[in-house]
Formats: structure tokens, sequence, C-alpha cells
């Protein structure tokens, strides 16, 4: 067995061994997966970020509009110490701000305007039959919009309305859970090969 | 040593699991007309043909990814096709020059002539249109750090143009780009082997042709190893997936039969 | 005063982001990009630096004091090696960077994935009890949808599938865009009160 | 890396390289009167009687959940989930929630533990405890490392947060913010120590995970809605307010379009 393979499966049962309880064994193996995947993306937003978006081209290609950027960076240091807490404030609004900005159109259209919009459509067929699908998608859209009202105390039209919202939800999480199932059990299974054909050798 | 009745859910699940892939009955699989598609389209392509395979995944959904992107590196090989490795994710960025090199193994292919892995290009979208611009220039150097003007195979390689289709491996909303910037933009051919979760959310654009072909989840990968004649892990997972899988309805029953019976125990509740 | 800075701040960003949506003018898609790309990489990656420096800070604390020795250095090991070895070797296919990050990093990210495929199981058995009308929703859409994924799926009903994606199609879907509609409203309004600054939670402070 | 949402945004079609893009006249639109009655609500409910918002199952548990944990003499384990960044809406909410439970901690003198997967998101939420307890009277009870940088992987952080659930053992956790496939893993390491688990995410697809594993769940906007609740803050409760304007709107525009669609099937005037 080579190094690689043999480091891997270790570490792949030191993990395993979180599902008895907590121990020793597992507490190494996380302490030393945290320590690992900081140092990892340490260097690959150094790289990627750092390098490749601020100091290249700042330096070596002379933008100078990134000393702005590069300003607010450095102002995030200013979290080490008390009396200069607030400088680090100024960043932290620059995205605070932009992510609003940003959200505010974005999320209006693509999450309430587009999935509003898609709702609608003819209830009736081309031959004139009442369309059961678009039916009960404007209903269960309806009802499960109800639910989120929070205005009122959900008794009468709207306790009964807000209810049928909650079994429409029910179908969802339902659903969903059950369409997800497959993609946990395959990520175990490439596991479970791994450990039997490659680490054990029991299969090939 | 003091069990609680989720440990005996998880060592359910482990014995289930472990035997069915000890067993290594292989259920007979019948190819999806999705899976059969990609196969045709592949099987389709000229001896020779550049074709660009975009790893868009993170590392830990390898083991769904995996038996998927062998399942295609082996037939691409196999019909030599000569496969240029791209990244969007930093993740898989060595994941799958893993892949690619494990397989031209298998094949005896050589590096430089046969395949070549070009590596991450950080902002995705970004990283699309300049390659729909000019490859080289996106990419100076490969993976390795060997200049692109000195790997032979991508002598005359410069756009999408020069491609014959791009193929995303992604766990997630990657391909999304690929379709809206690589197919809406530059109109190269998509398509993509996707993970099981993630099949639903590009059934929409394979309906309407924006992605030529999908192949997903380990059940695809297993259709897909019966197509090329070559059994894998797709295959030996499949009679596990569905074990796993009528083992929780298992579960789910169970839990409701105590809840009823200890209700009617306890007269009510 | 102290507050006044940022929050000015983060209002001029909040207005000129929602006038760069509507613009498709090649300068304005510029700035756009240039703020959603390169000014939120660039300050992620130097709060990264803080965020490694306090890490590294509450693990020298933890030494100090003797807790949890062995860990808190392996840790502190962990995090001092990849650097090292990116400057020594590079970050290329076949460096060392690489090879912990294949044979270390990923094996054991994938198996705490893995571990998930268990918790379904044990949530599976624990969750699903049909106690009310709607936890009894909740387990039938449940189970129709695993016998319809399982290969015993078809051997069953030959409709199972049928009837499944049917639930899923409509009004399981028509769940989720109620969700999503809410979710748009949420994030709309949140997003207003922080650019007028009646939102300063995140400042530390008292909201108008 | 800029999330998924933000893309949305970052790419447009260059169809129309004007100052104004006519293509988003309808958002413009709908964002201006959407910002209309926001501000409509916010600066007239104050004057006006207070609204009252209806109860919600989760959050009439956050109270009994901290007095739980101060009883039992554990700790309180809050964390923001590996999805979402200080740019994301859900993130100011789950500050909004993080300020409220923070300020009963303090006076309860129960430690609060909050790991993060993001950089910024640790140095504002240590902002924001901070003045909390100062708010409730006591600063020196802050312990600052208690927020800390766990690691940016998903599942280093999902490793790293189930180790303190299953070392320190809290009574309560709550989840509260945007969640990946981390989701699960925490919330039945979190059943197993018996912790009260009160969670709440915008991930749809996590949802159905910590609705079959947690006691409270808040749903979606329920999350936005939360804060107000909490703190009965005037501001925030008058957002809540508008937020039910506009579903109402919503719902006449759905109801009016489908008649018209029933009418006449060939029109298309509501498609955005």
């Amino acid at each position: 067995m080579d190094v690689a393979t043999f480091v891997a499966g270790v570490l792949t049962l030191a993990i395993f061994s979180f599902l008895y309880r907590d121990n020793p064994v597992y507490k190494m193996a996380e302490s030393l997966l945290i320590g690992i995947s900081i140092g990892y993306v340490l260097v690959i937003t150094w790289t990627n970020s750092l390098m490749a978006l601020l100091f290249n081209p700042l330096f070596n290609d002379g933008r100078l509009w990134l000393l702005v950027p590069f300003a607010l960076g450095l102002l995030m240091f200013g979290r080490f110490h008390r009396s200069t807490v607030n400088f680090s404030r100024i960043p932290i609004a620059v995205l605070i701000g932009s992510g609003a900005g940003v959200a505010i159109p974005a999320m209006l259209n693509e999450r309430t305007l587009k999935q509003m919009s898609a709702t609608v459509g003819p209830l009736t067929t081309e031959s004139g039959f009442p369309d059961i699908s678009v039916i009960v998608v404007i209903l269960g859209v309806l009802c499960t919009i109800s639910y989120f009202y929070f205005s009122r105390e959900h008794r009468g039209v709207l306790g009964k309305s807000a209810r049928v919202g909650t079994w429409f939800l029910m179908i969802f999480f339902g659903t969903t859970f059950g369409y997800t199932v497959m993609s946990r059990m395959s990520t175990f299974i490439g596991r479970v090969e791994f450990l039997l054909s490659d680490f054990l050798k029991l299969t090939n | 040593m003091r069990l609680e009745a989720r440990h005996y859910t998880f060592i359910g699940l482990a014995v289930t699991v472990v035997a069915a892939m000890l067993v290594g009955f292989q259920p007979d699989v019948t190819p999806s007309p999705d899976t059969l598609r990609m196969y045709e389209y592949i099987d389709s392509l000229p001896e020779g043909s550049i074709v660009m395979l975009s790893f868009d995944h993170e590392a830990s959904s390898l083991p769904e990814i995996r038996p998927l992107a062998v399942a295609l590196l082996r037939h691409i090989y196999s019909k030599n096709l000569r496969p240029v490795g791209v990244a969007l994710l930093a993740e898989g960025t060595g994941v799958g020059y893993g892949l690619m090199r494990q397989v031209a193994r298998e094949y005896d292919k050589k590096y430089g002539e046969d395949y070549v892995y070009l590596g991450f290009r950080p902002q995705y979208i970004a990283a699309i249109l300049s390659m729909g611009e000019s490859v080289p220039a996106t990419f100076p150097e490969d993976y390795l750090g060997r200049p692109y003007t000195e790997l032979p195979m991508l002598v005359g390689v410069n756009t999408y143009d020069d491609v014959a289709g791009v193929i995303s491996v992604a766990d997630g909303s990657f391909t999304n780009h690929w379709i809206e910037y690589g197919h809406g933009r530059y109109g190269v051919r998509v398509s993509a082997f996707v993970t099981a979760a993630m099949v639903t959310t590009y059934d929409p654009y394979l309906a309407s042709g924006q992605l030529h072909a999908m192949v997903g989840g380990l059940r695809g990968a297993a259709e897909y190893e019966k197509l090329i004649g070559i059994g894998g892990s797709g295959a030996r997972g499949m009679l596990a997936q569905t074990c796993s899988h009528l083992y929780v309805i298992l579960l789910i029953i169970i839990g409701n039969v105590v809840y009823f019976r200890s209700r009617r125990k306890g007269g009510g509740v | 005063m102290k507050r006044r800075v940022p929050q000015l701040v983060c209002g001029a960003f909040g207005l000129l982001l929602f006038a760069l949506y509507f613009s498709s003018h090649p300068g304005a898609r510029a700035l756009n990009g240039l703020i959603l790309n390169e000014y939120w990489q660039i300050i992620f990656g130097f709060a990264l630096l803080v965020g490694v420096l306090s890490f590294a800070k509450v693990n020298l604390k933890s030494i100090e004091r003797g807790e949890d020795l062995p860990y808190r250095i392996v840790s502190l090991l962990g995090l001092l090696i990849m650097p090292v070895l990116a400057v020594i070797w590079g970050i290329k296919g076949d460096s060392p960077f690489m090879w912990i990050f294949d044979n270390v990093q990923v094996p054991m990210q994938s198996t705490v994935f893995a571990l998930l495929a268990f918790f379904v199981a044990s949530a599976s058995y624990r969750g699903f009890r049909a106690r009310s009308v709607p936890a009894a929703i909740l387990l039938a859409s449940a189970l129709l949808t695993l016998l319809s994924r399982s290969d015993v799926g078809g051997f069953l009903s030959q409709h199972l599938p049928d009837i499944a994606d049917w639930v899923r199609n409509y009004p399981s879907m028509s769940a989720r865009r109620a969700i999503l509609i809410g979710i748009g409203l949420g994030s709309l309004t949140t997003s207003l009160r922080v650019i007028i600054g009646i939102e300063r939670t995140w400042l530390g402070g008292d909201r108008a | 890396m800029p999330h998924m949402w933000v893309v949305y945004a970052i790419s447009l079609p260059a169809a129309d390289p004007g100052w104004f893009d006519s293509s988003r006249l309808p958002v413009l639109i709908c964002a201006i009167l959407s910002i209309a009655i926001v501000l409509y609500t916010t600066y007239h409910r104050r004057s006006r009687e207070r609204f009252k918002m209806r109860e919600i199952a989760g959050l009439k548990a956050v109270e009994e959940a901290i007095g739980r944990a101060t009883e039992m003499a554990r700790p309180l384990l809050f964390t923001p989930g590996w999805g979402g960044d200080i740019q994301r809406p859900t993130t100011i909410a789950s500050m909004n929630i993080l300020g409220h439970v923070a300020q009963i901690t303090a006076s309860y003198d129960c430690p609060l533990l909050y790991p993060t997967h993001d950089p910024v998101i640790m140095s504002v939420a240590q902002e924001v405890v901070r003045e909390a307890y100062l708010k409730a009277g006591y600063p020196d009870r802050m312990r600052e490392d208690d927020i800390r940088y766990v690691s940016s992987s998903q599942f280093g952080y999902a490793a790293a947060v189930d180790g303190m659930i299953s070392r320190l053992k809290p009574a309560s956790i709550f989840l509260l913010g945007t969640f990946e496939a981390e989701s699960l893993i925490l919330a039945e390491t979190g059943n197993s120590v018996g912790a009260i688990q009160i969670a709440g995410t915008d991930s749809t697809i996590q949802l159905s995970f910590f609705i079959v594993a947690c006691d409270y769940t808040l749903i979606g906007e329920e999350l936005f809605a939360a804060s107000g609740y909490l703190s009965q803050d005037p501001s925030i409760l008058a957002s809540v307010r508008s937020q039910d304007i506009l579903k109402v709107l919503i719902v006449v525009f759905i109801l009016l379009a489908t008649i018209w669609a029933t009418i006449d099937p060939a029109s298309t005037w509501w498609q955005f």
C-alpha cells in the first residue's frame, strides 16, 4: 500500500469514529483538518485574491485605483486594538452596504418577481377542461404565502388557508428530504468503496 | 460501551452498505434515454477531437463525482479523443488532474500529446468568457507550469471553435455558467455529468436544448459503465444505493411503529 | 461620530450598487464588477488574515494554559505547514502542498460529508413520526419520493414514479415558490433598513 | 468568491449598452414601489399604535432555551452556517437575533459560543455581542475568544462545530443563517447531546432537514420577522408590516393575472 492510501485510510477511519462518540482519535483528526484547511484557504486566498487581484496588478501593472481596496483591506487590521477598532468598521460597511444594494433588486427579481410570474397560467387546458396542476400550484402558492402573513393571528379564513399552507410546506419538505437521501448515501458509499478496495483491498 | 437508539441506526446502515458492497452482485441497469444520448454524442465524435472537461466541484463530493468522471474519461480515452481539463472551483483542481492522470495510465496516454490539464482560474464567469476570446491568453501555462505553446496537443487550439464541446463535471450550479456564457455567448456545445441532487435543476435546460446531454448521479454512472462495457464503481455502488434507500424507508416505518406502540401503552398524548 | 462614517459609507455603497444594477453601460458594468469581485475578495483576503491570527491567538492561549495541548499543537502545525510548503515548493500539480490537500484534507472532508448518511438514518428514525396531520403529510411525501427513487419503485407500481414527479413538480414546487417569494421580501426590507441606516446592529449600535 | 445570487448582478447581457438597461425597467418599478411601501410603514407606523405581530412558535422558545442553558449551567451555541457571508441579508437578520440572545445570556451569565466559517462575520459578531453585553450592564462577562473563526472549509467548519457540541454539550443550540449540507450534521449532533435546537434558514433544501431534526424551525421569511418579534423594535416591526402589504399585492397580482391568462391565454404581460 502506498503512503497516500494509508494516510487517507487512517484519517477516514478516525473521522468515522465520531459516530460512536467524541474520542481522542477523532479530536486529533478534527484538529488536523481545521489547521490544514485554514492553511489551505490562506494560501489559496493569498494567491488567487491578494496576489492575483491586488498586488500584481497594483505593483506590476500600476493600476493605481486598486489602492482604494488595498487601504480598505488594511483598515481591517484595526481590529487588533480597542482604540483603532472603529477603522475596521469602514471595510465592513463597504461589504454590507454593497451587499444590501445588490440584494434589493437582485433578490426582488430572482426570488420574488420571477417566482410570482412563473406561478401565473391559464386555469383551463386548451380543450377547456380545468388544469388540475395549475390550480394546485396557484392554491399552494397563495395558501403558503398566507402562512407567512404576520400581521394577524391565524384565525378564521386566514387560519384555514395558513393551515393548508403548512400542508404544502410539509409536502415540499418531505419530497426534498426524500430526494436528497440518494446523494447523501452515494457519498458514504464512495468512502466505503475507498476503504474496502484501496485501503483494505477486500474487493477490486 | 453504552449504545443509544441512534447507534443502532448507524450500525444498521454500515452493515447494509458494507454487505452490499462485499456481495459484489450488480443489478442490471437499463440505460436511460438521457445517458444514452450522452454516450451517442461522445461516440460520434471523430478520433482526435479535443474535448474540454471542466471540473466544477468541491473536493468533498468526490465520492459521487469520481465514478461519473472515470466512466466518462474511459470512454474518451478509448475513443482516442483528447481531453483538456480546466477547473472553475479551486477545490476541484487537484481532483480533476488526479482523475485524468489516473485513467490516462490505464490507456497509456501521454501527457501533453493525448491529454492536458490547464488548471484553475478564479472568477468563473470571467474565466469562461476569457477562454471564449482566447484559451492560451487565459492559461499562459498549464497546471504543471509548462507554457501553453509547448504542449503539442494544443497547437491550433485557440477558442471554443477549436473544441468539439465542453463537458462540465459538477456538483452545484456551475454548469449554469457554462450554459449561460459558454453556450449563450459563444455557442459551444455544453454537456454535463452531475451529482444526483442537481439533476432536477438542469432538467429544464436539457429539455430546451441549452444543455446538449446530461448524466446524473451514481445511477447515471452505472448506466454509462454498462454502455462502454467496463464495470466500475458506479455499478458496484448501485446495489448499496438501493439497499441504503430501502434501509431509510425501513427506519421511517420502524420509527412510526415504535411511536404508535409507545403511545398506546402510555394511553394517549 | 464613530458610527457616522461607516454608516455613510454603507449607505453610499448601497445606493451606488443599487443604481449600477440598472445600467448596462460598459463603464457601469466594470465598476459593478470591480466592487463585487475585486473589493469583496480583497477585503475578504485581509479579513482572513485577521481571522487566522485570532485563530492562532486562541490556540496559543490554550497552549499557555496547558489545555488540550496535543490537539492545539496539531492545529497550529497544520496551519503553519501549508503556507511553508507553498512557499518552498509552490502549489502546482505535484507539489507537497497538493499532496497534503489530496491525501489529508480531501479524505477527511469527504468523510465528514459521509457522516451525513448516518445522520440521515438517525433523523429518519426519529423525525418522521406521524404525530399530527402536517407530520403525517411530511411522512407520506418523504416515503413516496424515497420509494419512487429506489429500484423497487417500479416494482411496486408503474405509476409511482409518475405520481412522485407530479408531486415534486406541482404541490411541492408551489410551496418552494412561496418560501422564495417571502425570502425575497425579507431580504428586501432588511437591506433597505441597512442602507437608510435604521438597521445598525452590525455596527454594534442601537437601531434608530 | 461571490455567492450565486450576486452573479445575477454581475452578469448582464450587453445587448443595450446605454446608461439605463430598459429590460430592467419592471424590476426598477417594483423596487421603487416596494421601497415606498417600506418607507411609508416605517415613518408612519411609529406615530401610530403599535402593530401586533402574530406569534411564531420558535421564538417563544428563545427565552426558554436560554433559561434552560442557565439552569443546567451549560453554554449556549449560536452559529450562522457555512453558506452565508456578511453581505447576505440573511446574515444581517441572524446578527439581529444574536444581539437579542446575547443580551439575555449576558444578564443570566450564560456562556455564549459562536463558531463561524467567515472572518468578517466573526468580527461583526464580536461587535454585536460586546455591545449587547454592554447594554445589559455586564461588559466584563463577555469572552471575545468564544466568538471564533474555525475554518472556511465547509466540512472543516462542520467538524469543528461538531467537536464543540459534543465536548461542551450546550443546552441550547441556535442554527440561524444560511446553511448547506452541514445542516443535518450539526442538528443531529446537537440532538445527541440533548440540546434544545432552534433553527432557521433561507436555504430551501436544508429547511427539510431542520424540520425533521430540530425542535423549532423558522422557515425562510420567519427568520427575517424574528428579530422584530424578539426586540419589538418599531422600525423592524414596520418592515414586517410592509412585507405583509407587499404579500397582499402579490396575491392580488397572481389572482388578476391568472384570470386574465385563463380568458386570454396568448397574453404575457405578467412575465418578468
